[in-house]
């Protein structure tokens, strides 16, 4: 509990210093919002009731607290750049929502294929003795690690999209409209992702449950008369996928904030692009939220781990 | 020494050794079947390295066999190749193991596992050195010693239950219900090593192998293992296979002895006949090597006095007693010039280098107020810090030691002796100013006491060579103090002077410590510690961490280094037999506090704690 | 040390130093010197396939790839090298400090790697961008920043897992003084860890230097970056995949290379 | 408090390359024209950008312009020629001294909502975008009106202050129902061909076709969805994927890989590229170097690079399309490369041993930057040694259009069917003259060009507005880029205007 609170106030100070960080980036970044949003024909006096309306004429730091407030009531203001109806700009919260299950559901699509092929695949090479097999994998998990998302994600592009034509190239369907499409669309960016993952969790894997099994416990087993397989997924395999939750945890955290480059290669609505529009945009409201969400989903992706691996490991639990 | 067995003929050394038991009648009249265990011409190796060669030995129901030997004798890899859990990279190349004449393992074939899991648990089980990670750590105890169950009987959950409860009970643990949900690090060592022994038992196995069992252990619960040990063999009537390196513990459980060298049996034997008689040198040298109370007047008196010599290790030269004696005095007279001494002092120095009951002269001085204490405490109380330094957390401050009051004398040996945990490495800090949340007065009239630690590889900066860390001491010493401003060349004469002094050679000056062994890197940080001539010396355990020929090899040294350059030494240790063998007193700490201290032949002659007797007991 | 340098030659220590070499060698040449101008530009020759006079081919302006992979990989590696030479100082002095030390400085660096740390390295490059600007030195600020913290984990736990040691203890008994302990007794005891987390370092540096420039916040043309080459061609994909393959494989063979050279140092250590 | 936003006032291109201009001709695309039209189906028709706003009277984006199009109708509306035609209105007239305009109403027009238009929604439209409603002009160049007046249920009079022969243009503003404007962000309601459905942020817009459209046999398709495409790369990749049918922003080397599979049409944009050259900043102060540069450039090979060829090469502020207004000065300054002549004219400004020269280019536009990398290989055979300096957009505007804190850069401005439009922009006090261009003898000219009402002369009077850019080199004008658009092969109808527009209502499937 006390380590609980304490986290709780680590996460809440990361929070913090991240919002003020932003806001600040804000105040030096080059680019008026003003101009960006009335764009170059309007006259002063419409620049200067803008600048009014959207409260920027007040200093910084009551901007920031005034922000801060309307946040902590749960009003994540409103967005400079969309419109939801004439008389009103989108919410920050609502455009976010809208962008959320796009990232979440690639996040989504991803662990499943990490989970579902780095795992059997980790503790099959871990078990193999075939030096055949263990040269194949560790060549081509070197190999796919090596690999820049970004040029994953051209060369699947061009494999399955272009090539053998298993996926239209920018055909996304949007979520709400039909679900199945959509997921089979995002199978591909997903795969892009999961490719290096898989190597990685797979390779992680293996070697944690090569050091597990150098273990005197382990001994243990097999002087009880323990077949290697029960030794493998009775004593080993938990423990030794302790670190590799730890691992999916730093991964989890990074495709939730967004995996932009993915996004922009196959044109995927998600946060990640929203994001860099908004930047660019100069999009103030919804560039804050937005950071300051991908800073909450890191932290509280992490410290979920920390909890799960409280739960799994019974070691650390009464600490 | 280094004698080979003929592989086809050991036949003889068994049958001569073996007449308590009426073992040679069995074997005459070829009952071979009531030998349980035979392992005939064993060799395994590792790539290239031999680790075990031609060993054999025989086994029979209810005998108790000591396997005793150093690190590397290749007495672990016997076991672990009977047990059929020596690693694959293994290779059996001569010989093989046998199981009531059944063949578990041959030479030039791979291991059948299939077959050794027949034995394994149900009929031969094994009890580790580690309980901690012996244990797995993340299942339950109850569950872990259950599979044994599961594995070799048709037992349902709750019998199964009942029945491991019942074998926790037998090895004398309480609580049992409670222990059967607990995880391995919410026991205690001993209790762990309970369950290990509980779950070695549950199927009363015909043989158990014991590995170093007690060794990771506090000297009393060393005991009760034992006892327990003792206890089991003696209702279930298995054999027992007892591994470790200590000639002592051997002595007090086992029926036989095997000696073990270098991956051979130089010596086999009924323990008595062994101790009394040993055949061997290395078995001699075993035996006089284990510091015993027996022992240890006569030794200290024939190493400083009386020049026997004192045998020479793999370290080399070790300038005998009689020499150190010599030179004793032209070394006093050197600090004397560099001011570290009075002359008073001097005079009680080179009183007890001529070989004289030093403990007594001490006393007599201490009571004269004939000499000042080199180190004086009083009423030191010693805090510990929650080591968490986050801003939120306050930190929680707890006494570990609690108004300690002593004198350190020059020249003169401290021993502090207590169990993990009591603190007396918590005060050996405080003295030293390494840990500063303390209350009470230290005193001490050396400019930068010294200390060498017990772990001989975290002692020395690995990236640096030698000579560098032996004249490190110096430049620092320059640095903070002009007045002992000296030359490169100086120091580099300096530093080879101490590595002569500590029985080194001078290429090891340019080594760096990962080419040196445990021993050697012992030396070496004597070496450092005196090099500045500091006059006092804390020793945390300096030698618990070697064999225990290395350790003798050490001890002397620093009784020599001691005569040599007048030391006083603070000398912390849980094994009382090593703290009998070099302190004139001795005092005993339990839960942070002093509670008895005395001259040494008097603590050890005449206790007056229970907490005391229960240590010199063990 | 020495004599045990030559017998612990392994498989990946040799096939990595083979191609980061090869890369290197490119990288470093193309600083100086390539087959054909980078920037010069033909019409005649837009989009040839590789042959033997382009082996790589050309781009949309007829510029040879080769030449402008070469001049790419220099671009690369001197990018990348002085983020870590950059992170990796820095990291070394504040863990050093905060390892060491600890308490309220330690306490506020770890914050603010926390906070950095629980942030896509992407993101802060490109909010980090443009607040500075794009262009060469900001690209290796921004970088640098980024991976600041990681270092400073390493060489921090590093230290707090050295103060203690044994051997410090004794050198602090000595009077050994506080930089000279930090600087001379502990830290050539990091290095073999130190030198592992640089090189995983710095071939992160390569792939966050090529991803930006992938979204166009990197290096800005006309100087060739394997990022931006990669993000050009994507277009061209259909009509001429030469061109996304080969910074595209460049990247990869200097990222796997790297990957192998560190296995290869890690196993040499082991 | 009603938040009014205006987005970029559309006088820079958002876009890569803007709208189109088809020489005048309005050919519709493909070889398919022959064809029988089908009715039916739908298209999904590739966008570059967000709607910026549904209001048609507060959407400044181009491409927000272009597809507003389709649902909303102005008195009278461009067509494919760049001439105006009448669509709400059915006639008009304007008073001998300029200042009144008389509109009869079309009959039987219907708003999406049924409803016919009334010359009350006609009314109350002008009256909200001239400000006459609530004292905020929507349109700038409406301000001028002083009065709408209804003169019977089918005829509108409309006074303004002052004449300008231009102004007839700004009466394509949307007409709207009366009262709707407070709901035209949710819900917009017009006259065009089609109607709106529904609008996705970031995702694109939906409209159904109108039944009730006044052009009888108009349109055909039942539904167009206007796809928001993020990059140009993309965009060929979703055409490839078929999952867009027409894309109007390609550029020349996608063009030429989508050459077999689709309907490639180049048509001319109505945006002028230049390399604008701010005439504050040394060295750029002194006309010789501006000219120097000018010389330097190679415009043959620019638009051979990054346009294909496909582009119009100019030399002042004057789209080509407007035949009447534009005159050729391509050779004062020569299509290709005069290296001498630049060096000289370096030299003689006392740069004869080089200049550093920095370009700033808004990265988010692949086409400049690209422009700008065969910019710096050329200046640099005239001893001039350029930088790229990417910026973002939102910069750009703040420090290079707004702040004018630059040396060069290279953008476009784009241009609608007024043929002032561009030169106005040039006068020395003008808020838009970026490039900080100053010739007294410009600005008394151009307001003559303004005030006379003598088309000849203002013609006159605009050719030689055009000849003092060009000679003062008041920056270095490079093209009118080619405007690549990708048609799926079974469409055929689809129509190039001068002005961005994606008229979809002509728009059919072949099959």
């Amino acid at each position: 509990m006390k380590y609980f609170i304490k986290k709780l106030i680590t996460l809440i100070m990361t929070l913090f210093l991240v919002s003020v960080a932003a806001f600040l980036a804000f105040q030096i970044i080059p680019g008026d919002v003003v101009t960006s949003i009335l764009g170059t024909e309007a006259t002063p006096e419409r620049e200067e009731q803008l600048r009014e309306e959207l409260g920027l004429n007040k200093p910084p730091v009551e901007r920031y607290f005034n922000w801060v407030t309307d946040v902590l009531r749960g009003d994540l203001g409103e967005s400079y750049r969309f419109s939801k109806s004439m008389n009103e700009m989108m919410p920050v919260a609502e455009l976010i929502g809208d962008k959320l299950p796009v990232t979440l559901w690639l996040a989504a699509v991803s662990l499943v294929l990490i989970i579902v092929i780095a795992i059997p695949l980790g503790v099959l090479w871990a078990r193999s003795s075939s030096h055949f097999l263990d040269a194949v994998l560790g060549v081509v998990t070197q190999v796919s690690m090596a690999v820049p998302s970004f040029f994953l994600g051209i060369l699947v592009t061009y494999l399955f999209g272009i090539l053998l034509k298993f996926f239209a190239p920018g055909s996304y369907v949007s979520y709400q409209e039909d679900f199945g499409g959509f997921l089979k669309y995002l199978l591909f960016p997903a795969l892009s992702i999961a490719i290096p993952k898989i190597a990685m969790t797979a390779r992680f894997l293996r070697n944690s449950m090569l050091t597990e099994l150098q273990a005197d416990y382990v001994r243990t087993a097999y002087s009880k008369g323990c077949t290697k397989r029960r030794v493998m997924y009775g004593h080993v395999l938990r423990n030794a996928m302790m670190p590799v939750v730890t691992f999916l945890g730093m991964i989890i955290a990074e495709i939730v904030a967004g995996s932009i480059v993915i996004e922009q290669v196959f044109g995927l609505p998600g946060i990640g692009r929203l994001l860099i529009s908004s930047i660019s945009t100069r999009d103030f409201p919804v560039v804050e939220i937005l950071i300051l969400y991908i800073t909450f989903v890191v932290i509280f992706v992490y410290f979920l781990v920390d909890i799960l691996y409280r739960v799994i490991d019974p070691r650390i639990s009464e600490v | 020494m280094g004698r080979r067995d003929s592989p086809v003929s050991p036949a003889p050394v068994f049958c001569k050794l073996r007449k308590v038991r009426g073992m040679q009648e069995c074997r005459m009249s070829g009952r071979m079947e009531d030998i349980m265990i035979r392992i005939e011409d064993l060799s395994v190796a590792f790539g290239d390295t031999e680790a075990v060669k031609h060993v054999n030995l025989e086994l029979i129901d209810g005998e108790v066999l000591g396997v005793v030997g150093e690190s590397g004798s290749g007495k672990s890899v016997t076991a672990l190749t009977l047990m059929g859990l020596v690693a694959d990279s293994a290779q059996v190349t001569s010989g093989r193991v046998l199981f009531d004449d059944v063949v578990l393992r041959e030479a030039g074939k791979p291991c059948d596992k299939a077959l050794y899991r027949q034995y394994q648990g149900a009929r031969m089980s094994m009890v580790f050195q580690e309980p901690m990670t012996s244990l797995n750590p993340t299942q339950r105890v109850g569950k872990q010693v259950e599979e044994m169950l599961r594995l070799h009987t048709e037992l349902r959950g709750e019998d199964r239950k009942q029945k491991v409860l019942e074998a926790f009970r037998s090895v004398g643990l309480r609580e049992v219900e409670k222990v059967y949900s607990c995880y391995p690090h919410q026991l205690s060592g001993g209790m762990r090593q309970r369950v290990m022994i509980a779950m070695a038992v549950i199927l009363h196995p015909r043989l158990i192998v014991a590995d170093e069992p007690t060794t990771a252990l506090d000297v009393t619960i060393q005991n009760q293992i034992i006892e327990l040990l003792r206890e089991i063999n003696q209702k279930q009537n298995n054999a027992m296979l007892f591994i470790t390196h200590d000639l002592n513990l051997a002595r007090r459980l086992c029926n036989r002895i095997a000696v073990m060298k270098d991956g051979e049996v130089v010596e086999l034997g009924e323990t008595e006949e062994i101790f009394q008689n040993p055949r061997e040198a290395y078995t001699k040298r075993l035996i006089e090597a284990v510091p015993s109370r027996v022992k240890r007047r006569r030794n200290a008196a024939a190493e400083s006095g009386m020049g026997e010599p004192a045998g020479s290790g793999p370290d080399g030269k070790i300038p005998a007693g009689g020499e150190a004696a010599e030179k004793a005095g032209t070394e006093q007279e050197e600090c004397a010039v560099q001011g570290w001494n009075t002359g008073r002092e001097q005079g009680a120095g080179l009183e007890r280098s001529a070989g004289q009951e030093k403990s007594a002269g001490l006393q007599e001085c201490a009571v004269q107020g004939y000499r000042k204490p080199i180190l004086r405490v009083r009423n030191l109380s010693v805090y510990y810090k929650d080591g968490d330094n986050s801003l939120f957390s306050r930190r929680k401050k707890q006494c570990v030691v609690f108004g300690a009051e002593f004198e350190l004398y020059p020249g003169e040996s401290l021993g502090l002796v207590g169990e993990s945990g009591c603190g007396k490495t918590s005060l050996s800090k405080a003295i030293l100013g390494m840990n500063r949340e303390v209350e009470g007065e230290i005193v001490h009239t050396t400019l930068r006491p010294q200390m060498i630690f017990q772990d001989p590889y975290s002692s020395l900066n690995p990236t640096k060579t030698i000579g560098w860390q032996l004249m490190e001491p110096l430049r620092a010493r320059a640095a903070l103090d002009q007045a002992f401003a000296m030359t490169r060349e100086e120091m580099e004469t300096a530093a080879y002077d101490m590595l002569h002094k500590v029985g080194m050679e001078d290429k090891y000056f340019h080594r760096k410590p990962s080419q040196l062994s445990g021993g050697q890197r012992q030396r070496v940080s004597i070496g450092q510690a005196l090099i500045t001539h500091p006059g006092m010396i804390v020793a945390d355990e300096p030698v618990s961490a070697l064999d225990v020929t290395i350790q003798a090899q050490i001890m002397e040294l620093m009784q020599k280094l001691q005569q040599e350059m007048h030391l006083s030494y603070l000398f912390i240790s849980h094994d009382i037999n090593v703290v009998y063998r070099m302190c004139d007193r001795i005092m005993v700490m339990k839960d942070g506090r002093i509670i008895e201290s005395g001259e040494t032949e008097e603590i050890f002659n005449h206790p007056r704690e229970a907490y005391t007797k229960m240590l010199l007991g063990a | 040390m020495k004599k045990h340098g030559m017998g612990k030659w392994n498989k990946y220590l040799v096939a990595g130093l083979l191609m980061t070499g090869l890369a290197l060698l490119l990288g470093i040449v193309g600083i100086f010197w390539t087959p054909y101008s980078t920037t010069a530009m033909s019409a005649a020759e837009k989009f040839d396939a590789p042959s033997l006079r382009h082996i790589f081919g050309t781009d949309n302006f007829g510029r040879d790839i080769f030449s402008r992979v070469m001049e790419g990989m220099g671009t690369t590696v001197v990018i990348s090298s002085l983020v870590v030479l950059f992170s990796g100082s820095v990291g070394i002095l504040l863990g050093a400090l905060t390892g060491y030390f600890g308490g309220v400085l330690d306490e506020i660096v770890m914050r603010v790697t926390d906070a950095v740390n629980g942030f896509p390295s992407i993101l802060l490059t490109l909010v980090i961008i443009s607040v500075l600007g794009s262009g060469r030195q900001n690209v290796i600020l921004s970088l640098g920043i980024v991976f600041v913290p990681s270092y400073i984990r390493i060489v921090r736990s590093e230290f707090i897992r050295l103060r203690d040691a044994d051997y410090i203890r004794r050198a602090r008994l000595m009077g050994v003084g506080r930089m000279r302990i930090l600087f001379v007794h502990i830290l050539p005891n990091i290095f073999s860890v130190f030198w592992v987390s640089v090189m995983i370092g710095f071939n992160n540096a390569i792939l966050a230097e090529s991803g930006m420039s992938y979204l166009g916040i990197g290096v800005q043309p006309p100087d060739a970056s394997l990022g931006k080459m990669l993000s050009d061609a994507q277009g061209y994909l259909r009509t001429a995949p030469w061109y996304a393959l080969a910074p595209g494989l460049s990247i990869v063979w200097v990222v796997l290379g790297f990957a192998l050279f560190s296995e290869g140092i890690r196993r040499r250590n082991a | 408090m009603k938040r009014i936003r205006i987005l970029l006032t559309a006088l820079l291109t958002m876009a890569v390359l803007g709208g189109c201009g088809s020489d005048g001709t309005g050919e519709s695309s493909g070889d398919n024209s022959s064809k029988e039209p089908v009715y039916g189906g739908s298209v999904v028709v590739g966008i570059q950008q967000d709607i910026d706003s549904l209001d048609p009277h507060k959407a400044t984006a181009a491409g927000t312009k272009e597809i507003l199009f389709n649902i909303f109708e102005g008195l009278v509306k461009p067509d494919e020629n760049g001439n105006l035609i009448n669509a709400v209105a059915s006639d008009y007239t304007i008073s001998e001294d300029g200042l009144v305009y008389t509109f009869t109403l079309r009959e039987n027009v219907k708003f999406h909502n049924g409803n016919v238009v009334t010359c009350e929604d006609v009314k109350y439209s002008l009256e909200r975008v001239s400000g006459l409603l609530d004292g905020t002009p929507l349109i700038s160049t409406l301000k001028v009106i002083q009065a709408v007046d209804i003169l019977d249920d089918k005829t509108v009079q409309v006074t303004v202050e002052s004449a300008n022969t231009e102004l007839i243009y700004s009466f394509v503003a949307a007409i709207i129902p009366a009262g709707s404007g407070e709901d035209a962000e949710a819900d917009p309601i017009g006259t065009g061909p089609f109607s709106y459905v529904s609008y996705t942020p970031q995702v694109g817009i939906v409209l159904k076709k109108n039944p009730d459209y006044w052009q009888t046999g108009l349109p055909y398709l039942d539904e167009v969805n206007f796809k928001i495409v993020n990059s140009p790369d993309s965009a060929v990749l979703e055409l490839q994927g078929g999952t867009i049918d027409i894309y109007a922003y390609l550029t020349d080397s996608q063009a030429q890989e989508l050459q077999e599979t689709f309907n490639v049409e180049a048509s001319a944009s109505n945006v002028v590229q230049a390399l604008f050259l701010n005439n504050a900043a040394a060295p750029l102060d002194d006309v010789r170097v501006r000219q120097a540069i000018c010389y330097a450039l190679d415009k043959d090979s620019i638009n051979d690079f990054v346009g294909g060829g496909n582009g119009t090469i100019i030399s002042s502020a004057m789209l080509p399309t407007l035949k009447d207004n534009y005159v050729d000065l391509n050779d004062t300054y020569g299509t290709t490369a005069n290296v001498e002549k630049a060096k000289e004219l370096l030299a003689e400004a006392g740069y004869g041993d080089g200049l550093e020269l920095e370009i700033a280019i808004p990265s988010n536009y692949e086409f400049h930057m690209q422009t700008g990398e065969v910019v710096v290989e050329q200046l640099k055979e005239a001893g001039i040694n350029a930088t790229i300096k990417a910026v973002e957009w939102s910069t750009w505007l703040d420090e290079i259009y707004n702040g004018r804190q630059y040396q060069a850069t290279i953008s476009g401005i784009t241009c609608d069917t007024t043929p002032g439009y561009l030169l106005n922009r040039f006068q020395t006090d003008s808020k838009k003259n970026f490039i900080n261009f100053a010739n007294a003898e410009y600005d008394a000219l151009y307001l003559e060009a303004q005030a006379t009402l003598d088309i000849q002369k203002k013609i006159d009077a605009y050719a030689q507005l055009q000849r003092i850019l060009c000679d003062d080199a008041g920056s270095a004008f490079l093209q009118v880029p080619a405007n690549m658009t990708a048609i799926n092969k079974k469409l055929s109808g689809y129509k190039f205007y001068p002005v961005y527009v994606q008229d979809m209502s002509t728009v059919f499937w072949t099959e």
